[in-house]
């Protein structure tokens, strides 16, 4: 089974990432772009095949390591 | 040798090589910044150390956007000189100057210490200050110098004596414990195919000088210096 | 709108001011405040920006001498080099930020330090970090640690300042409350230092930097107050740090600086836009208007309260000579920062805050400012502990083993895994990197060099506060003289628990008491520091940690020595006791 | 209009993130977890309303700044 976890900046905590990727497709001359966001997914091959055993064990890991709960959302994607 | 160093914003290693370029020339590069369009005469341009742009999106990745990046591509394929260092590698490969791509470093963690290089190729103009094979100490200081590149790219490179230089141990030796980053190959720095761009990550700049404990990195300075008197 | 919000006692009690403290404040407003003022005296009285539990200790610090250019009082001290050259530099703490979220928050810390030197007119050029963390053995420590590291690499790496030295002990009793202390030492020319007080009536106030979002509202006064078991959920909003922003903030400034437009300067740190247009305006000893619709602002919506209240980083206000707006917001434009006339000084000796077209807050400043409460409060030292017989203490049998057993305790191994995650050489003025007694740094274009240290052993400080304050400044002091170095003046970083508690207040009085004894006898004088006090979780505090961050100077960099025996054969020499 | 550009590394690129996420999941004691890769997710706020010609302006933006070809993949999700 297939997990693949988004994890996103809460609002209102800055994103020094998005605000310097805005600025730079201004630079180049997009317009148009009102905001700009980065967040990460992380793709997971799991060997569980059972999906709710799947979805706790991927919860606890988001907990525990793969989002940082204080800044970032997170939300949980099973595939198959 | 009349050289120029361009400073994008977010640079930090642009004094630091102009005070080395300086010391070798007799006289202070050009500065030029980045929203320029045209450079003026030059022999060397230098894409310095830093966090252009903070490095945001991936290492370089902006920098190499920048307006003044059209003349300094040009400026190369001209057949001209341009050295980037760190950063400047970094750009130099978004910017399509040197082929593959630099990912964050195996350990993931940034990492800054001397390093142990070997020259691989002592005929070009910046580095026959050495002598092939010889064994430098010159410090590294950096997030993403995990050089990548597929097989066949790694293969040419080597090929056509394109590596520039290798970590290593002090006695030269390979070994993955003298690998900082995880860099295919071990290789710290590359040529392109004419071999009138350099791209490396470590910093010659930061050892060229007796009091910083080393000079090293100096060579790399004068045999430029010497190329184009 | 705030101001239709009734203040009951709880919304007083949730800023964080004591019965009293609000009798104070409705006796100076001869008013009842509305939320947005409440606000205010809520974090200008907090323990972080008044001092009320600390300054009538830290006045009896000794704080002059003949190269002392500023002392305590300003955003940084500043000492003279000579040849017109002067160095700034203050040490700041970061300590609940960094435990919540340990990258962001000692990568904030950071920042703020930086701040406040290049405020004063300094390029920033070297810096450094004084870390306690728990038990290697606690589940949090090595999450706490790898952050913390990698947020102050984060941070000072990308700015390009190299870090270039610090300390790390580990100890049971930081398990809940890790301490974060970074210092900043910067160079500049001693005939131009910028100071905060504002003046010029009608000149114009102007705010540069990063937009202000809704980040870490209440941080200032989250900072003073004890943690228990509920903050993790609390989730209080932690500041993100932006290095590449404060990268441009420098240089733009400094480009500023080198021009004559600016009258005062100040960063915006803890408690923003607040503590920073009060502490030029009582300083200056005029009025301030802001028209806060003209703060650049990262969201809609944004009340004056979140504005005034507001921690986001990167930010300045300053106020202008007459004229000057144009070349300032050329130099802004030209780095890509925000820029904004937000207000302008007024003879009215008050804080006047108009949005949307009305007066929304209105504060007299001299007040406020200045008759933050003050506090004496009761401290009772713990009795002394009795001296450890050394007969009493076994001698090792196998002296090789137990120096093995030393080398590889926490708090003595080598810190390189530490120290190789920060840019120490970036500027290529490094001369004394990391593993010495002393950092050295040298002087961009010179032959002199600064030595920078930065010291403290708690268990000595918690044996007995007072010899264990004198001995943070004596290890400082020889620290520098072992490079070579003639040591000038210190900072400090005064970390303890909750000053309500007698013995903790005993701690800080006796640190206090045992670091002036030192700095006196020793021509040392305190040019700047910091407080933070309630490092406590559950009733349980940190250890005394009055860390001291020292300052020297070499006239010539090639006479400075280091810690490594140079060569064979040499005999070697104890001096001392 | 939004759009979000799903940013992966290619194949045989190795992903130094991912397998450090791997090994410390491992760590944690999670098991069973056989690959991790990371990727980026950037979101954007789009005046235009027009869908063709955002997905094209996205695709330039693609192109010129957000991905790196040599080692990455990109898809191109419009919202509304
Ligand atoms: N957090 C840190 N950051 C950078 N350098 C550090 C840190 N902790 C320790 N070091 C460096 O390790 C060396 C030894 O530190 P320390 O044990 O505190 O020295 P000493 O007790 O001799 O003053 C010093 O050079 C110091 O700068």
């Amino acid at each position: 089974m297939k997990a693949r976890v988004h994890i996103t900046l809460k609002d209102g905590v800055l994103d020094p990432q998005g605000k310097a990727i805005g600025h730079a497709l201004g630079n180049l001359g997009f317009d148009g772009v009102n905001g700009v966001r980065q967040g990460k997914v992380i793709e997971l091959d799991l060997a569980a095949t059972d999906r709710g055993a799947a979805e706790g064990q991927v919860e606890q890991m988001c907990r525990r390591l793969l989002a940082n709960t204080v800044i970032e959302n997170y939300k949980i994607e099973l595939i198959d | 040798m009349k050289a120029g160093v361009i400073v994008f914003p977010g640079s930090n290693c642009d004094r630091d090589v102009m005070v080395a370029l300086e010391q070798a020339t007799g006289r202070p590069p050009a500065a030029i910044w980045h929203r320029e369009t045209v450079l003026p005469d030059l022999d060397l341009v230098v894409l310095p150390g830093g966090f252009s742009y903070g490095d945001y999106l991936r290492a370089g990745a902006m920098a190499a956007q920048s307006p003044i990046m059209r003349a300094v591509v040009a400026h190369a394929e001209a057949g001209r000189h341009v050295l980037g260092i760190c950063n400047g590698f970094q750009i130099a490969i978004e910017a399509g100057l040197l082929p593959g791509a630099l990912l964050r470093n195996a350990g993931l963690h940034f990492v800054c210490r001397d390093v142990w290089l070997r020259v691989e190729n002592a005929a070009t103009p910046f580095t026959r200050g050495y002598r092939g094979g010889d064994v430098i100490r010159v410090p590294v200081a950096h997030h993403d110098g995990n050089y990548f590149a597929d097989p066949e790219t790694l293969a040419r490179l080597r090929g056509e004596g394109r590596v520039a230089f290798r970590y290593c141990a002090a006695d030269g030796d390979a070994g993955e414990r003298a690998n900082p980053n995880g860099s295919a190959d071990d290789i710290a720095g590359i040529l392109n195919e004419r071999g009138n761009v350099l791209g490396l990550m470590p910093h010659p700049e930061r050892l060229a000088d007796p009091a910083l404990g080393g000079t090293d990195g100096r060579p790399m300075f004068t045999a430029l210096v010497e190329s184009f008197a | 709108m705030t101001a239709d919000i009734a203040i009951t006692p709880q919304i007083v009690a949730e800023h964080g001011l004591s019965e009293s403290e609000y009798d104070r404040v409705l006796e100076i407003m001869g008013r009842e405040p509305n939320l947005l003022e409440l606000g205010i005296f809520s974090v200008m009285w907090s323990e972080h920006c008044s001092y009320k539990s600390s300054k009538k200790w830290l006045k009896t610090l000794p704080t002059e001498a003949p190269w002392v250019i500023c002392g305590p009082g300003e955003n940084a001290g500043v000492v003279d080099l000579g040849d017109g050259q002067a160095a700034i530099f203050k040490m700041e703490s970061h300590n609940h930020p960094s435990f919540i979220e340990p990258y962001q928050g000692a990568a904030t810390g950071v920042g703020g330090i930086l701040r406040d030197v290049f405020t004063m007119g300094a390029r920033p050029i070297a810096n450094m970090n004084a870390l306690r963390f728990g038990s290697p053995a606690h589940p949090k420590t090595r999450h706490l640690v790898a952050g913390v590291v990698a947020g102050i690499g984060g941070y000072g790496n990308c700015v390009g300042v190299p870090t270039v030295g610090g300390e790390c002990n580990f100890h049971p009793a930081y398990d809940g409350n890790i301490l974060v202390n970074a210092m900043t030492v910067g160079l500049a020319d001693s005939s131009r230092i910028f100071y905060s007080a504002a003046a010029g009536v009608g000149n114009p106030v102007i705010y540069v930097g990063s937009k202000t979002g809704r980040d870490g509202i209440h941080g200032a006064t989250m900072a003073s107050a004890e943690f228990d078991d509920d903050s993790e959920e609390k989730r209080p909003t932690v500041q993100v740090g932006d290095p590449f922003t404060e990268k441009l903030l420098i240089e733009a400034c400094l480009e500023l600086m080198a021009t004559d437009a600016i009258v005062a300067i100040q960063d915006m740190g803890a408690a923003g836009l607040t503590s920073s247009s009060f502490e030029m305006a009582s300083k200056g000893e005029v009025g301030i208007e802001l028209d806060l619709d003209r703060v650049p602002v990262r969201e809609d919506g944004m009340t004056p309260y979140e504005m005034m209240l507001s921690e986001s980083q990167e930010r300045m206000l300053m106020v202008l000579r007459p004229g000057a707006e144009d070349t300032a917001r050329a130099i802004f434009e030209k780095w890509e920062l925000d820029f904004a006339v937000i207000g302008r000084v007024t003879d009215s000796g008050r804080m006047v805050l108009r949005f949307g077209g009305a007066v929304v807050g209105d504060l007299p400043v001299a007040p406020l400012a200045d008759a933050a409460p003050e506090y004496d409060r009761p401290h009772e030292a713990a009795p002394v502990p009795a001296r450890l017989d050394p007969a009493a203490t076994p001698a090792s049998d196998d002296l090789g083993e137990a120096l093995v057993r030393l080398l590889g305790t926490p708090d003595l191994a080598s810190k390189r895994w530490i120290w190789e995650q920060y840019d120490h050489m970036v500027g290529a003025d490094t001369i004394g990197r990391p593993g010495g007694d002393a950092a050295l740094v040298r002087l961009h274009g010179t032959r002199k060099a600064l030595a920078i240290t930065t010291d403290c052993t708690p268990r000595y400080c918690q044996a007995d506060a007072r010899t264990g304050g004198a001995q943070a400044v004596a290890e400082t002091w020889r620290n520098i003289t072992a490079t070579g170095a003639r040591p000038l003046a210190i900072t400090d970083c005064m970390n303890f628990g909750n000053p309500e508690r007698p013995e903790i207040m005993a701690q800080f009085v006796g640190a206090i008491a045992g670091m002036g004894e030192a700095c006196r006898a020793l021509d040392y004088p305190v040019v700047s520091g910091n407080v933070s006090l309630y490092n406590e979780t559950n009733g349980k505090a940190i250890l005394p940690t009055p860390a001291i961050g020292g300052i020297g100077l070499i006239a010539d960099c090639d006479k400075a020595v280091s810690i490594a025996f140079p060569a064979e054969g040499l005999d070697v020499l104890l001096i001392g006791d």
